[in-house]
């Protein structure tokens, strides 16, 4: 099979983040309670919501419960369109403090900026200064309350060598932190940390015992040696790894007609422009 | 009860001092305090109030937050993030942090938990509050900068109860003035908020002083028949403002949606000249509420409010106080 | 989301188990958690739950809570009263405490203040949560007073934040199950309060597992329509009892208001044969809804519901869902 | 004067309780935020709001804040009669917690079973043994939290040498603590302790250093020896000692008309039995 030729197909079909969302969502089980953050992270549960998954709870940090987006994708948690027909409107002390932190919520989406091999996350900035950030990103909004208190959580990110790293420039949210059972033994943290991080290139997911992230799943278009020198640490591969089947045309077809309608989370119009 | 009612000008002038610190409710889309945060500016430049360096706690920064970075008057943040949401990150704020344009300005980060929970501990006049955030990584490090740390950041100790449970412990935040933004109160203070309450149940009652920025005013009689919808009590509110399309470009959910094109537009114009026209455009070009809402355009205005959100204000219209007799209450 | 409906005898049978904790909502006049506490003694009796030793959670002692008092079934007590308010105080508690009639109890002393703030502790995963009230005085001794303490209670402590304010460290309650009466709620758990919430906000929250009791089940296209009333997210919530005057004696704001006669004459019975013929009649008689409202009479709930509080229920009816729509909706 | 024809006389007009009531009333400023009790302690701010007082906030801990009870006097803070007309009803955190301990609650009235020379209350046990009482009242209620945080408070009680006390038998709420100024000095409360206690009998005030109770006033039925009697340890006159002047023809009418038309509060009805 030529994997050059490949890619170039399958990458006019899909756009990377299509294929990082139908991973995703997966996670995602009918009658949980779900988080969804900003951006990439909306599209998951929403996703499962309109499949496999209808009930599903989604929850956003601001207060708002079991709403459904009316006419578009939201801009984000605070967007008009998902506060016209929540079910429940409450605070973030219910959303992050109570439901997050007594274990409720099932399975959180989180974006990141960064990620390091023990899936600990930076959204905060890049750079070694804090005092002068080299660039500032958005920041940890409720990511670090969900990271600790999420049953789960999986993340959806670019994979490139300076975003999957071996240090963060900044610790914002915490996964299995020094690795092994740290989180729980050294830490004290209540969630159960990432389940997997998918990203434009692959799926990784945590060893069972050294929590080290580890290739569980490549995506068709790329290969291994392109995940691992996209990698900014040497990565191992993971028991029973697989190379991940495109999208299904009801996945893509969800995707595109009612929730990324305009293309801007995943950048599929682009694929036709 | 006391009439509340206060004008715009009138309640930057009384509340409003300098190395002060505000928290401000919303979130970057949303309720945030918009107008009051121009008629800072406003005042600063008509002499009506002489602030140089304020303590800013916010949720995220966004619009109005950027707007006060942009003209130099923030000394120190408290926020959890900055971001216009998916409109794009605060530019604004990049070029204060990154650059340190116009002014460097010292940051500290939080989380949302870890914020609202520090604001909380204010509302109840606690010294500190634990929290199971804040443990782990940098949110635990010092995070006002310049060298000299106002106060030491996140204790973690364990239960003295026993259960071997670590925690943070994490100062309580009572800011001078709280500000929020509400689509609907009435002449007592009383405050009703519609749709996501952000941080703002316990943030407006954090401030050592409160003043609520309302769309409308409303009959206190609104207030008896859904008692249970008032999140901010009268009792403890210092003044009402009422501004309607105070919080635009964001939304006020059951009274207008955010204006994405107006915010779109706002970041593609922070920076250098293009910020400069923006400001004295937005800011100060105006001289009064109907110039205010002539800015923004009678279709503009109309178009925000036709918004699926609005089916959650639909019981309450008749509640609502026309114009002129809120006039007739303003001292 | 869930149908999280389900029968009386099916909830208790299912979510309580002897010796663990429940924490009840309400106050003594109000939206107390009675065909809730009547069901644990009735299907004690009939072999449904075998309950000999509660640890029992409670703002004020009141009708329900006596009556487990009154059973024997109560272990400890953690409250901050006991009354009936201006009825009077509760015969039934005094005797066990004053005489150890039908059995000692053990009783833990709390403020109304502290009690909900180590409920909103347990509902935040806190272990503890300071305050600054239980410094001075009796409330920080121990509590639980047979000989052997559960736990140390309040630790004195000064805020690390260098302030010098000492503050009591308050230990956190989470209880096994909350239990709370609501006016309304929908299908999925979604608890409307009208009225006065007293705890229940926090202590709702506070439960490792939630049931609601609701004089009304409604449609969930109310909670849409005022989403800011529901006060206990229906996300979180395990089980939603629909039982109208499920709260009778005690008010429920909006739907019906207290029998002050009732539970007068509940007191002047609290004692011997008087009381035994009291809950044979009230308790253990009758067999299903319709024989509990025959009890009360038809009378006596016409006259319960024409109550002035009952305004606040008035733009509601709409969504109230109709009997049979609601047995069909039960499992 | 004959004092015993004297108070005959008056005890034929007016309760003991409702002179406490309307001295007790006087406490309350005009545009205060007034926290009520149950009992005698719902009487003085209702009347306060009736005459001088028009713009006082009544908060009741329940959350009912703003409330005109409708029909009879409330039985307790949980009535129906004071779920309707409320401006806003919120919980226990809001009003104990945020407007009491943040000193937003100007006054304060508390009902008592104890009072010791410092003005601290007892309203939960009778007897020397927690485990036993010899009898048990209801508790502390928000009584604790509200002598911790208001700014002042009043006490209407019974003068009984066994309620107007040395030692209390449980030490429920604070009133100055150890006397002088310990309350704030070693205990660091908040508010400023205890106003008055209106009696059956007289006014009690602490004195300005030691913050020991004297007797401020006395109602003209009773004299200096039988309030000094039915005191619980030796109590000292306080400079300004008055008698108080029974109440008026207005507050009477109000009382009994309007706010206790049952006399179950001050037992008035009892006269004209």
């Amino acid at each position: 099979m030529d994997s050059a030729a490949n890619r170039k197909e399958l990458l006019k079909l899909y756009t990377p983040m299509e294929f990082a969302c139908t991973v995703a969502y997966k996670y995602c089980k009918d009658g949980a309670n779900v988080f969804c953050g900003v951006g990439l992270s909306l599209l998951p549960a929403q996703l499962a919501q309109k499949t496999f998954a209808p009930d599903v709870s989604i929850i956003y940090e601001g207060g708002s419960i079991g709403s459904v987006a009316v006419g578009r994708i939201p801009w984000g948690i605070d967007d008009t369109v998902i506060q016209v027909n929540a079910e429940c409107q409450t605070d973030v002390l219910s959303t992050l403090g109570w439901l997050v932190q007594t274990g409720r919520v099932h399975l959180t989406y989180l974006g990141a900026a960064q990620c390091d091999r023990y899936g600990n996350l930076n959204t905060t900035l890049y750079g070694d200064d804090y005092t002068r950030p080299a660039a500032r990103v958005s920041g940890s909004g409720g990511g670090h309350d969900l990271a600790v208190g999420s049953q789960n959580f999986v993340v959806i990110m670019n994979h490139r060598e300076d975003r999957i790293v071996d240090k963060l420039d900044y610790q914002t949210s915490p996964g299995f932190c020094d690795g092994g059972t740290s989180r729980w033994d050294k830490w004290g943290l209540s969630g159960g940390g990432p389940l997997a991080i998918c990203t434009d290139l692959a799926v990784l997911t945590p060893n069972p015992v050294s929590r080290e992230l580890e290739i569980a799943a490549i995506y068709p278009f790329t290969t291994l040696e392109e995940v691992k020198a996209r990698t900014g640490f040497p990565i191992r591969i993971a028991a029973g790894f697989k190379v991940v089947e495109p999208p299904t045309a009801e996945e893509i077809k969800i995707l595109r007609e009612q929730l990324d309608v305009t293309g801007d989370f995943t950048g599929w119009k682009k694929l036709f422009a | 009860m006391k009439n509340k009612l206060m004008r715009l000008d009138v309640a930057v002038q009384t509340f409003v001092k300098d190395r002060m610190s505000i928290a401000a409710g919303g979130f970057p889309l949303a309720r945030q305090s918009n107008i009051f945060i121009k008629e800072i500016l406003r005042q600063n430049k008509k002499g009506g109030v002489k602030v140089r360096d304020l303590y800013w706690v916010e949720p995220g920064i966004g619009f109005g937050g950027s707007m006060l970075v942009a003209e130099g008057i923030i000394d120190s943040v408290i926020s959890t993030f900055s971001s216009h949401e998916r409109a794009g990150l605060s530019v604004i704020t990049r070029d204060a942090l990154e650059k340190g344009i116009p002014r460097k300005i010292k940051w500290e980060d939080e989380s949302n938990l870890t914020l609202n929970s520090r604001l909380m501990a204010g509302a109840l006049n606690l010294p500190f509050i634990p929290c199971g955030s804040g443990i782990w990584g940098d949110l635990k490090k010092p995070g006002l900068w310049d060298g000299k740390m106002a106060y030491p950041k996140n204790v973690v100790t364990e239960d003295p109860f026993g259960s071997g449970r670590k925690v943070a412990l994490l100062q309580a935040i009572s800011p001078d003035l709280s500000i929020v933004h509400v689509p609907f109160a009435d002449t007592h203070g009383n405050g009703i908020i519609l749709g996501s309450m952000y941080y703002d149940y316990w943030l407006a009652r954090a401030g050592k002083k409160i003043v609520l920025i309302a769309d409308q005013i409303i009959d206190t009689e609104m207030c008896r028949r859904y008692p249970n919808l008032v999140a901010i009590p009268g009792v403890g509110v210092d003044a009402v403002v009422p501004w309607f399309m105070g919080a635009w470009p964001c939304n006020s959910p059951g009274v207008y949606g955010e204006d994405l094109e107006h915010i779109s537009m706002f970041i593609k114009n922070s920076r250098g000249e293009a910020l400069r026209s923006y400001l004295d455009k937005y800011v100060y070009s105006w001289e009064n509420h109907q110039q205010y809402l002539e800015l923004i355009g009678a279709e503009k205005v109309a178009a925000l409010q036709d918004n699926p959100a609005k089916v959650l204000a639909e019981p309450f219209g008749q509640w609502i106080l026309p114009q002129d007799k809120v006039a007739a209450l303003l001292p």
